[in-house]
């Protein structure tokens, strides 16, 4: 998509919102076994089945009680990441989601500068709610330099991805001060976080609904 | 790996059934994954509700009856379980009275618990919170999670429930849960992994002649990898580590757990060397425990927990309970 | 294989070191390798004596106590005890009343226990045999060492154990003892061979996907081997080969016996399926036991056993219990 | 030993009890492991250190309580057995040797013809308690041909070394139908037993006390 399509395009309808959650499923779905063997290596082997869980029942949703709006997409996907994720990962995924969903009320549409700020506001909520900072080797480090990337264009989106790529692969060299990683000390460096592999999935599924 | 299962996707769903069908008091909600008292709520009794992922068995659902657990809450293995059904189990147990949710010190665990409390607390229900947090392989900062729950959760569980079957209050029975936690450590060490049924292999790889010392319960390694040790040195190491944690200068809880595929012959000879130890560092005992109670699916390889106890807290361990994983005096 | 002890050679003395400091209602004889309960004798009432081979745990020791088990002879690991042990221990138990010897059918322990039930009763002890025979994994005929004795030596130890503690004379325990057994039937499978200390490596090989069927507690292999199974499909099998022997046409207690590896989450899983075939073939369950009861040291799978009950050998198993290992109304 | 020579020494005092006993012991202590390892096949993987630690006990009680003739040997020999191995082996060999003892009475001496006619008495007393007949597949399958092949003197204890190592090595085609090989059923077929194995041991010791 070149630029001067994206400037038309800059309004983000319902459906694009469900493009990127269904996106962000097929691709979690394809990446379970490695997002499991991630968290093998460092937690308790279950991020990757934890994640498919999560995201078939966001998509299950989403079909049978379409949203409104792209606030309600998001909020509806939050909930049902809460109510089958489990583990630290569906708390805290599901508080991203319904956060930036309620930042986007019941607009009709919304741009990808109100998309960014949303997101921005989920994020902070998820740091607030998991207590984590940036370097201690969570999904924190993939989605922070994701919304520091997300501008007022669609092309942002394809940079967010990059971004949050390169958030998780930083994560392998960090000793983890969070979550289960944490238990391990020094042994927790040298391998990427389940959680920051995912989170990158999330962001790079963003461009992909653009399609 | 073999497996006595049908397929991964319905072990939680199947054992629930099993449990069901051999525990007729209990209730068990095989859909909602909620384990409950069959005589709950049982009037102007504080409820005691806990829950985690599965695979630790008998904790939780092992612990609920009368004198320990009203209700539990099984997540996927080593899942913490969801919001919803903790919010549901707290419905079907709050007599008014109350329910203190005993949590084990886990990110996932302590989130989703949270967001129950308040859930249930939106639905008229007064919720109190105890964290267990005993094992002391893990540092205790505010750069970490913090220490694991383990084997704390057994002895939290037991005696506040006691004192909730004797018709303590909300705050008292929460009081007593933070001071059993308070006064509990924990240390465990693996001599294999466990195989989980999603991923179908160890979680961990552990050359022959090595063992893990200061592992929990999730199939996540330990702290440190050592060449194998007898059964005499290990009890050295973890009795040490917990007494270096806790100093007690009153009777003890002992628990010696294993952690699910070590033989109960192992057990009681790791006992013997655990009794022994303490006996040299001059810390009586009052009671042991020895068995599977806080267990990791088939991981070989055991846990101590000591729990220092008064008066009060020996009379509310000894009172009669009611479970399909511990029982006495009923 | 690593495992929990200090050598092989002491691994049974010491696993005696540690249940007789965790267990104070116990006498444990460490050097002479009995356990007796504290209160024996007990006046005017008939003992009952077992014992058998190590790497059995709870079975025996763990089912010393009230309402059970007067006292329990540990051999080695899978190696039946000696005559003086039984000797000794019916000495120090009998009340005048007599001694029941509870025996498991193999060659061993049969022979072992004869040449004791001689000597304790050249001594004026009057003692009584039964012996457990319920695999029916094994042919019973006169060309062979006849079926093997497994799960049902705790309903045997328990229901008879009751009735010894109602104050049932001799002939009314044995009666019993062989009430129960006649009345009971068990099939075993194994998903991995046990590890013995001796040995310190598996007993058999089991290639991966594939399972033993009809396999005993000692190591041993099974009768047969197949492609592995589901959970489903194993109950389908050990549940009608023991129907196929013991039509019940009253209420049955089930043991849903772990073989010492296999979680409880699997375990349960399983107990769902052996209630569903169960139901399927219209056999009423009166009461289940699921957990490691009789178990063959680190070896997975399970067994279930079937024992057909009238009202009232049901009030005499559901009358109280005090041991390690079972314990419940007391 | 030439069988001139032998005619001298038919006499078997308490010291040729002591040091067949001793040879025997000695015999079981190094292949323990090979007799675990055949009991492994079709057994519970105990039947060396059932014989190891049972013998062990044979020699221990000859040195502290010196016996005053042969069939004191055998019978404390057999008493040791008995308390101290346990499972199948220990009541029948305790049996074979406190049985023969007995026959023995309290001679200072015997020949090999009492010798033989007291070992066979044990056997049978073996045979009796346990059960078993020929082909059964257990230590009777090595005893028998042995007690067969002693004659009236020394000489042919070699020879009833040969026959018990020849009975050993035939139960391998056996079908167990007594003891814990008979749980197998057709599975025994094609392992040896470790009884017989043993108690080829134990007879080739009688030619071995001689030297
Ligand atoms: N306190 C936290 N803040 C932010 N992210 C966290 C925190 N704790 C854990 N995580 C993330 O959650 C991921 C693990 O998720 P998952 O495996 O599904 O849950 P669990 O650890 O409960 O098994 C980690 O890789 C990490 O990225
Ligand atoms: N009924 C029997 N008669 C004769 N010998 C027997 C009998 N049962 C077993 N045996 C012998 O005992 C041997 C096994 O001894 P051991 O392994 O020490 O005892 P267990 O079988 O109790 O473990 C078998 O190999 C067989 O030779
Ligand atoms: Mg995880
Ligand atoms: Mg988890
Ligand atoms: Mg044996
Ligand atoms: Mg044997």
């Amino acid at each position: 998509m070149s630029s001067s399509e994206s400037a038309v395009e800059h309004a983000l309808d319902t459906s694009f919102f469900q493009r990127w959650l269904t996106a962000a499923a097929e691709s979690v779905h394809h990446e379970a076994a490695r997002l499991t063997e991630l968290d093998s290596a460092i937690g308790d082997a279950d991020h990757g089945i934890n994640m498919q869980r999560g995201f078939a029942a966001v998509t299950d949703a989403l079909e049978k009680e379409p949203p409104g709006s792209p606030g309600a997409a998001l909020i509806l996907a939050g909930r049902q990441l809460i109510s089958k994720v489990g583990g630290a990962s569906g708390p805290l995924y599901g508080t991203l989601l319904r956060r930036a969903g309620k930042a986007l009320g019941d607009a009709a549409e919304v741009t990808p500068r109100q998309l960014a700020d949303a997101l921005r506001a989920g994020v902070d909520a998820v740091a607030q709610l998991g207590g984590a900072a940036p370097g201690d080797k969570t999904m924190l480090d993939a989605l922070l330099p994701a919304v520091e990337a997300l501008g007022g264009d669609t092309a942002s989106f394809t940079a967010a991805g990059e971004a949050a790529d390169k958030g998780a692969l930083a994560t392998v060299p960090m000793l983890a001060r969070k979550g289960r990683a944490s238990y391990l000390g020094e042994r927790s460096v040298g391998h990427q976080d389940p959680g920051a592999t995912s989170s990158a999935l999330i962001v790079a599924a963003l461009a992909e609904a653009l399609r | 790996m073999k497996m006595l299962i049908n397929v991964a996707e319905t072990v939680v769903a199947d054992a629930l059934r099993g449990l069901a069908a051999s525990h007729p008091e209990l209730t068990v909600d095989v859909e909602n994954r909620v384990i409950v008292r069959r005589d709950a709520p049982v009037p102007d009794k504080v409820a005691l509700l806990s829950g985690g992922g599965s695979g630790h068995e008998p904790l939780h659902g092992g612990f609920v009856g009368v004198g320990m657990l009203d209700a539990a809450c099984p997540g996927e293995v080593f899942t913490s379980p969801v919001p919803d059904q903790m919010v549901r189990a707290a419905a079907a147990v709050d007599s008014g009275k109350g329910v203190l949710f005993v949590v084990k010190n886990y990110t996932g665990d302590v989130l989703n618990f949270e967001m129950a409390a308040e859930l249930a607390e939106d639905e008229g229900i007064q919720v109190a919170k105890v964290l267990v947090d005993d094992d002391v392989a893990v540092t205790d900062s505010t750069h970490t999670a913090g220490r694991r729950g383990t084997g704390a959760t057994l002895f939290v569980e037991k005696i506040a429930g006691a004192a909730a079957e004797e018709g303590a209050p909300l705050e008292r029975v929460e009081a007593i849960a933070r001071r059993v936690n308070a006064s509990s450590r924990s240390f465990g060490v693996a001599l294999s992994p466990c195989t989980t049924p999603a991923k179908g292999g160890p979680t961990f790889d552990l050359p022959a002649g090595e063992l893990e010392l200061g592992v929990g319960i999730h199939g996540e390694p330990g702290r440190e990898r050592r060449a194998m040790m007898t059964s005499r040195e290990i009890a050295d190491y973890a009795v040490d580590a917990v007494l270096d944690d806790l100093r007690p200068d009153s009777p003890v809880l002992v628990l010696v757990n294993g952690m699910g595929a070590t033989p109960q012959l192992e057990l009681y000879g790791f006992a013997a060397e655990v009794h022994r130890v303490l006996g040299e560092r001059r810390v009586t005992v009052a009671r042991t425990l020895v068995g599977n109670y806080v267990t990791s699916l088939d991981m070989a390889g055991a846990s101590v927990t000591l729990c220092q106890v008064d008066e009060d807290l020996l009379r509310l361990w000894d009172a009669p309970v009611r479970t399909a994983g511990l029982r006495w005096g009923c």
